[in-house]
């Protein structure tokens, strides 16, 4: 649908490389704020299986809250919005952009400012944390890459300060 | 920087993830309007303030967004126990 | 030349010699030396010039708990460091040092006539005089007293270098590579716990790298140590902070001893948080207090020891040791046998052991029992030492060039005060040891009170039989603090050590107490005659030593110090040259200046273009919510000031949120999408303030309802077009919306597609012209812009700012929250009584809006303000009276929260906070300003198509 | 009480200074006293000093748990300013310079009072709307402060970065020239000094456990760890622990106690010619006398009576100050520590009397006390004295938070206490 219009993307779109660490921009994709009081709601509304317990993930969702999922999916993905239940689906795919955060160096490279114990982070964990000021949702995809969803407006510091750090 | 156990996550995050929300258990009065000059003032701003042990809100608002209560000493600093909101005052 | 290199020894690499310089005076050291050591080495002895008298010093120590020894490093252009400690700065090659706090050079400081002065300068003398004339204490007295106060100089351009930062996790963190520290770590080693161990210096080992008959030991165990995978040791790494729950903060310094660091990080802070912590941090040897005790030349003997076993340096050819405890001894035996010759070994104490005494003999050493030193000659350096019988008689002078004390151990408690652990007073050491633990953390070796040193007497001043208020000796070296001074204060009556300490200074120097604590503490605890546990002991704070600020702070440096956020749209303002102002944390266009246009200029020409085309302004900060589930309105009615649950799906109300002391927070423009759909509007300072506010009412005062809330700030990009060619501009770019007036009234949302993408179409006017805001997927919102911008060409199409904005708002009477109003401003005070639902049983706030003070009459109302003169346009924040003849201090009735030039209108538009201002429509009143007073009417806030008219269209 | 100056000091030199008398005795507590004040920091030693100087009650004790001046009196960044934005706050502040101004002379104590200058920077547009505002509601209240552009700033304090590319750009600054610091110890002691000349007895290491109220309700006396006290007159002026002081008489405040944490950096030769604050960055900074930068850092968010912040507060600050003067980046942080700040809802102090009869309190300073100090301690003394309060703290007191008089200077304008 976005034939006649471009992108603009708020960090460079050409990977980053350093010793150890790749920092790349994802591709667009889907995502979307699940809200209800119980994950049974959203798999009989979705018909897939969601995550129980917070910071698990499955299938592309993510439990960040007790009340709370986020559901990353190939863009242009959409769902049924649930009208009359009680619950809360709220289309949010642009509201953030994804950091591809790889290699040897990639835990150690986050950890620089965010307070998570990354050596103990399971693979498949996600969570919303903080990096420095700025807060982001932190998914452990396997043991040398994370992606890192932060808010657009925040997110050319974010790509300054991890790429002025990949590369001391 | 504090450690905080949160009581939805399970989990004991660092400070800068949360967000401190004034004492706990103060609740707003079904039907404000029955309220005296001197009750909405104690409701609005009258704060035990205790040097020891204290009853506390928080949200874990760089986390799972929650806010939950917790007891804590407000001279060692240290938490004796936190628990989700709606939870009997411990 | 007092000091020299010994032919053998010491870890020094004598293989690499270092040029480098001092006082612009060029020496040679080796790698591994300090410059305290390559200086000793060279045979210097002075070093600097005490903080107040400006007295000769050399060294004391030879670690980081040095107070004489303060130079600063210049390391070229922005690159200027005071105050370091020669015995912490390694030598590198062309490694510039310089001297401090002496003019005009550190041999002839004219500030030395305050040491012959020194008996006018008692503590506290500043107190009691400079009080006469009143006047010359701004002038003159504390101009001069700056002047000779202060130590280095402070840098003077922007500091280049770049500083990093971390946070990291441990289960053991091991403080202080000592034989202690190291022996916990190996115990940790090839376990399955992350151990972490640091330590200050640039090399493990601490005390063992100043006894070679440890250095087997230590490379072996440093092997094992770098071999076991679960180990990470940081050296150049101070811990300087222990902080809650084993949170411990240090700095890893990176570059300052390489001669050339590229651009690498200067040094790193470390956040770390461990499971348990080790600390093995040592203990201090404490200086002996008498009679020029500050000479150069006199220092700790375990620097001495030090410097001829770790850096083969003898601080002396003929060196005199002055001892209360056996570790004295041991470390002059250990110099006699490195070949440095002995003077005499003076013990205060009547005995000691026998061994010692034989050990002595063997070496043919002198030895003075029950002997005290009572006198040092020689200003800028040892040349003999006076000393007597304890009972002040066989006064003798002993020739030598370096006096060494030993006045036994004080152990390192800095970091375990920190972390609130207690303590205990250990009598047989004369110091406190830790003893209840606060945290998971204990204390090994030398810093939990096990100084194997051997046995020692705690003696305050050493016995002379001289006037004791008449001899100069020194407590606190760098502040020039005397046993007279802390007699003096106790004297005067400051009985608290905390009161002592801020009237001597004593401890507050730049070793912050390393080596003076505890002999303050004995000398006020006989001088109060009362046991020192009495006296109490004065906190120890962050840092344990002096830290950088670039450290602490410079990973957040420039554009790193806190985010500026940008919409989509706003590399296309940057692109034609807008001029940027910033709204909270957002950077957002004030105006688009053409060519030789100031901001009054480019305002006027965007504010027409607007009332007479069409203009297009990024609104993509303002703050989002959508708030969904079946109580969606009724949680929106308990929230907001007006009621909700009739607003129909596609249409939009302005709301208006108050604090619940009945003050007004907030305000926007939301829309109803689906009965159990809301978009709601912030403003943009407001967006994440509201959003938790909300939040905390619906999970803790109302749980039961079903709805949620999910902010959808930067879901999309937001293009207002407003102007009366706004629909005819937007019809041809939009599908599936229809426009006409009839179908799309003002106040109304669809929802459709524009160039092919979704969009949420508001139809609403903060300009009071026909106007829409577009809403489109932020990562669209540039092109659209473009696109939108290509297609108003035929419209003349005018981009225009927030200036613009202001200036159409006011003058259509719009408020802006945090402008207009201010946080004491109640719904009433700001003239939006038709946003109160009147027949609402509650809302946030309204129990507020009951109180007496806010139902008085006289409260300050917002109103328009028109001045008599249409082209004075009021300042912003001017103050407003009723009469303007009377005397200061003047009484205020209100003041001006916005004006403006009105192209529109040919005049100055003003709107204004004045007292009862409803009342007093048409009334005239005085903004008196500087030079002159002005004159204005009340007006109402509406200046431009009251009835709406060209809104409705 | 022996005068001080440089001719006594020069005599008492002769002597080798062997015969200075103490420059407070340490009293006893007697049982009882015709008013007592809780709390031996300088408002409340001031308020001693007062109730004996201007209103003849020389009967006095202060009773301080500690020893005096070492609460906040002896942690904070020593400014002292009035550019306020209300009238009442305007009165108040500059009733406190006005005393300051000659202080030293009428203690006999040198306060060290400097009027450097307190400048306040403007980064945004907002900042410029609520400065103007300040500047001239001051001039109609005969309150100096006046409005300099960024080249002015530079000039009145050099190291200033007012580069527009600064993340947050120096666009003006207000400047009261008569604000400055002094040295706050000195005003704890001299304030010491001067009341127990005048009779009043200064008892440390005295903490109040109890206060004993009759059958009408009102003060009958003060319960400490030395024994039982009777007094009808009991002023508290405690600081963080006012709430505790005054939950004793079962009277509830609308308080929260924060820590507030403060640096200094090492000693260096002049270099920082005034005080700069910066609300927007949330950073302020003078040098003392001795030359170590003075800098003030924010409140942790929680209550604590702990004196013991945390490092992210700290980092935070330092990075404030860093962009403000990059000069400064090479430079040492050498000591921090916490205090304690009692704060209100409107942030502004409570001062005057109480719902029970014979109890007068002064708290609720938040970070903003130190500058106070000559005319808290007054305004008390005038209070007690009276049994009414002046007209200056009428204002402040208690039934603000219920008839929602508030006298909120933040809200009004987010300047910096």
């Amino acid at each position: 649908m976005s034939d006649l219009l471009t992108r603009a993307e708020p960090v460079p779109t050409a990977p980053f490389a350093a010793d150890g660490v790749t920092i790349s921009l994802a591709p667009p994709m889907a995502r979307y704020s699940l809200r209800a009081r119980q994950g049974q709601a959203l798999e009989t509304l979705l018909g897939v299986k969601v995550p129980k317990k917070i910071g698990a993930t499955e299938g592309g969702i993510a439990c960040l809250g007790p009340d709370e999922w986020l559901m990353r999916a190939p863009a242009g993905t959409s769902i049924p919005m649930a009208a009359g239940l009680a619950i809360a689906v709220t289309d949010v795919s642009e509201r953030s952009i994804c950091l591809c955060v790889e290699g040897p160096r990639a835990a150690q490279l986050i950890m620089s400012g965010c307070p998570q114990d990354l050596e103990l982070f399971p693979v498949g964990k996600a969570t919303r944390t903080i990096f420095e000021t700025v807060e982001i949702i932190l998914i452990r995809n396997s043991n040398d890459q994370f992606h890192i969803e932060v808010w657009r407006s925040f997110s050319s510091w974010l790509w300054t300060a991890l790429t002025t750090t990949a590369s001391h | 920087m504090i450690l905080i156990h949160c009581p939805y996550c399970d989990e004991k995050r660092a400070e800068i993830e949360f967000a401190y929300a004034g004492e706990a258990h103060i609740s707003r009065p079904v039907d404000p309007s029955t309220y005296g000059d001197e009750e909405w003032e104690r409701y609005l701003f009258i704060r035990a303030n205790p040097k020891g042990r204290h009853h506390e809100r928080w949200r874990h608002i760089h986390g799972c967004g929650r806010f939950f209560n917790a007891v804590r000493d407000t001279v060692t600093d240290k938490f004796e126990t936190t628990y989700k909101a709606g939870e009997p005052r411990k | 030349m007092s000091g020299f290199r010994l032919p053998t020894g010491g870890r020094v690499d004598r293989s690499r010699p270092v040029r480098f310089s001092f006082d612009g005076v060029s020496y040679t050291g080796f790698a591994g030396d300090t410059l305290a050591s390559a200086l000793l080495a060279n045979g210097v002895m002075l070093f600097g010039r005490s903080f107040k008298y400006h007295r000769p010093r050399g060294l004391l120590a030879a670690g980081s708990e040095e107070p004489n020894a303060l130079v600063s490093v210049d390391r070229g252009p922005g690159r200027f460091t005071p105050n370091l400690r020669a015995t912490n700065v390694e030598v590198h090659e062309g490694l510039k040092a310089v001297s401090q706090n002496r003019w005009p050079s550190l041999k002839t400081d004219f500030g030395a006539i305050n040491d012959r002065l020194g008996m006018f300068f008692p503590a506290g003398f500043y107190n009691k005089t400079f009080m006469w004339p009143r006047s010359f204490w701004d002038k003159l007295y504390e101009p001069a007293i700056r002047k000779i106060a202060g130590l280095g100089d402070a840098p003077t351009e922007d500091d280049p270098d770049q500083y990093a930062a971390t946070h990291a996790h441990c289960d053991l963190l091991i403080i202080g590579a000592g034989p202690a520290g190291i022996d916990a770590a190996l115990e940790a080693a090839g376990t399955n716990r992350r151990v972490t161990v640091i330590d200050e210096q640039d090399e493990a080992g601490g005390s063992a790298l100043a006894d070679p008959s440890l250095w087997q030991w230590l490379e072996r165990s440093m092997k094992a140590l770098n071999d076991a995978p679960n180990v990470t040791i940081l050296t150049r790494t101070t811990a300087f902070g222990y902080y809650h729950d084993n949170f411990i903060g240090a700095v890893q310094r990176l570059t300052d001893h390489l001669p050339d660091d590229g651009d690498a990080p200067r040094e790193k802070l470390w956040r770390i948080r461990a499971g348990e912590v080790i600390l093995a941090q040592g203990a201090i040897e404490r200086p002996l207090v008498f009679a020029g005790n500050d000479t150069p030349g006199v220092m700790l003997s375990s620097a001495a020891k030090t410097f001829a076993n770790r850096y083969g340096v003898a601080v002396g050819k003929s060196v005199a040791l002055m001892a209360t405890h056996d570790s004295g001894w041991h470390d002059v035996f250990a110099l006699a046998k490195a070949g440095v010759g002995i003077a005499a070994i003076i013990d205060v104490r009547d005995t000691v052991d026998a061994d010692l005494l034989k050990q002595a003999a063997d070496l043919r050493i002198t030895v003075k029992l029950s002997h005290s030193v009572i006198g040092v000659s020689g200003r800028y350096g040892v040349k003999t030492i006076e000393i007597a019988h304890n009972d002040g008689t066989g006064i003798r002078s002993i020739a030598c060039d370096a006096l060494l004390m030993a006045g036994g151990w004080t152990p390192s408690v800095h970091l375990w005060s920190h972390s609130k652990g207690t303590l205990k007073w250990c009598d047989d050491i004369g110091a406190y040891v830790p003893d209840q633990p606060n945290e998971n953390v204990r204390c090994v070796g030398a810093c939990a009170g096990a100084c194997n040193f051997g046995q020692g007497a705690v003696i305050d001043v050493l016995p002379t039989p001289m006037d004791q208020s008449r001899i100069k000796a020194f407590v606190d070296f760098q502040n020039d603090v005397t046993a007279k001074d802390i007699k003096l204060a106790v004297r005067e009556g400051f009985r608290s050590i905390e009161h002592i300490k801020r009237y001597t200074t004593n401890g507050m120097a730049t070793d912050q107490g390393k080596t003076s604590n505890l002999n303050g503490l004995q000398i006020a605890s006989t001088a109060l005659a009362k046991p020192i546990t009495d006296i109490g002991l004065t906190t120890f704070r962050p840092p344990y030593t002096p830290q950088t600020f670039g450290a602490l702070a410079g990973h957040a440096k420039g554009a790193l110090f806190q985010a500026t956020r940008t919409t989509n749209i706003d590399s296309w303002a940057e692109e034609h040259s807008a001029v940027f102002e910033l709204v909270a944390q957002w950077r957002r266009a004030r105006y688009f200046p053409k060519a030789g246009e100031d901001m009054h200029a480019a305002v006027n020409r965007e504010c027409v273009a607007v009332r007479s085309s069409v203009g297009i302004f990024d609104a993509s900060t303002l703050g989002k919510i959508e708030v969904v589930g079946p109580d969606a309105a009724e949680f929106l009615n308990r929230m907001y000031t007006n009621p909700w649950k009739a607003l129909e799906p596609g249409r939009c109300r302005y709301g208006l949120l108050l604090k619940e002391d009945g003050f007004i927070t907030d305000d926007g423009v939301s829309a109803r999408l689906a009965p159990d759909r809301f978009h709601l509007t912030t403003t943009t300072g407001g967006a994440a303030r509201v959003l938790n506010m909300m939040e905390d009412y619906l999970q803790t005062e109302w749980p039961d309802l079903n709805v949620w809330l999910t902010s959808t700030t930067e879901q999309y990009a937001v293009i207002a077009l407003q102007g009366p060619n706004a629909r005819k501009l937007l019809e041809p770019l939009v599908e599936g919306i229809d426009l006409s007036a009839e179908a799309f009234p003002h106040m109304a949302i669809r929802e459709g597609a524009i160039c092919g993408i979704p969009t949420r179409l508001f139809r609403v006017s903060f300009t009071g012209e026909l106007g829409f805001e577009i809403n489109v997927p932020t990562a669209y919102g540039r092109a659209l812009w473009e696109r939108i911008m290509a297609e108003g060409d035929r419209y003349d199409i005018t981009p225009y700012g927030t200036e613009t904005m202001h200036v159409l708002r006011a003058e259509k009477g719009f408020i802006i929250v945090g402008q207009d109003t201010d946080g004491t401003v109640t719904p009433y005070d700001a003239s939006l009584d038709w946003a109160v639902g009147k027949k609402k049983l509650d809302f946030v706030g309204k129990r507020s809006l009951a109180r007496p003070d806010i139902v008085a009459a006289g409260r300050k109302q917002l109103v328009g303000l028109l001045t008599d003169d249409p082209n004075v346009v009021l300042e912003e924040g001017a103050q407003i009276v009723a009469d303007p003849n009377q005397p200061i201090p003047m009484k205020m009735i209100g003041h001006v929260t916005s004006s403006y030039w009105s192209a529109t209108l040919g005049r100055s538009i003003a709107m204004a906070l004045v007292a009862g201002g409803q009342d007093k429509m048409g009334e005239t009143l005085h903004i008196p300003m500087p030079g002159k007073t002005h004159t204005a009417k009340i007006s109402g806030m509406v200046f431009y198509d009251p009835q709406g008219a060209r809104l409705n269209v | 009480m022996t005068r001080f100056s440089a001719f006594s000091l020069f005599a008492k030199a002769l002597g080798g200074h062997k015969d200075w008398p103490e420059q407070w005795p340490d009293a006893a507590p007697k049982p009882a006293y015709d008013a007592i004040i809780v709390g031996g920091g300088g408002h409340g030693l001031g308020a001693a000093y007062y109730l004996a100087k201007k209103y003849g009650i020389t009967n006095v004790a202060v009773l301080e748990k500690g020893w005096i001046g070492g609460g906040n009196t002896g942690r904070n960044t020593t400014i002292i300013r009035s550019n306020y934005l209300y009238d009442e706050s305007a009165h108040l502040y500059d009733h406190a310079v006005k005393l300051w101004d000659g202080l030293s002379q009428e203690l006999n104590y040198n306060t060290m009072y400097s009027k450097r200058g307190v400048m306040m920077l403007a980064h945004n547009v907002h900042d410029i709307q609520s400065f103007k505002r300040h500047i001239h509601a001051n001039r109609l209240n005969g309150v100096d402060n006046e409005w300099l552009t960024p080249e002015e700033a530079r000039a009145y304090c050099p190291p200033l970065n007012i580069s527009p590319d600064a993340r947050y750009p120096v666009l003006g600054a207000a400047l009261q020239r008569r604000g400055g610091t002094a040295r706050h110890d000195t005003v704890a002691w001299g304030y010491a000094r001067a009341a127990a000349a005048l009779g009043v007895d200064i008892i440390q290491n005295c903490g109040v456990t109890g206060i004993r109220r009759g059958v009408d309700g009102a003060v009958e006396g003060v319960e400490t760890t030395r024994g039982y006290i009777s007094c009808k007159r009991v002023g508290v002026s405690a600081a963080g622990n006012s709430s505790v002081i005054m939950q004793m008489a079962g009277l509830d405040f609308p308080l929260e106690s924060y820590p507030l944490q403060a640096l200094v950096s090492e000693p260096v030769k002049p270099t920082f010619p005034c005080v700069v604050m910066s609300n927007t960055v949330h950073a302020y900074m003078s040098q003392s006398d001795k030359g170590e930068l003075v800098i003030g850092a924010g409140t942790d968010q929680y209550v604590s009576y702990s004196q013991r912040g945390a490092l992210h507060i700290v980092e935070h600050t330092l990075a404030a100050i860093c962009e403000i003067f990059p000069i400064y980046r090479r430079m040492r942080m050498l000591r921090t520590w916490g205090g304690i700040v009692d704060v209100t809802p409107d942030r502004s102090p409570i001062l005057g009397k109480t719902p029970v009869k014979g109890l007068y309190v002064n708290c609720g300073w938040g970070t903003g006390g130190f500058k106070a100090t000559p005319g808290a301690g007054d305004l008390l003394a005038y209070t007690m004295a009276k049994d009414e309060p002046h007209w200056i703290n009428a204002p402040y007191n208690l039934d603000r938070f219920r008839n929602g008089r508030l006298i909120d200077e933040a809200a009004a304008a987010a300047v910096a206490h």
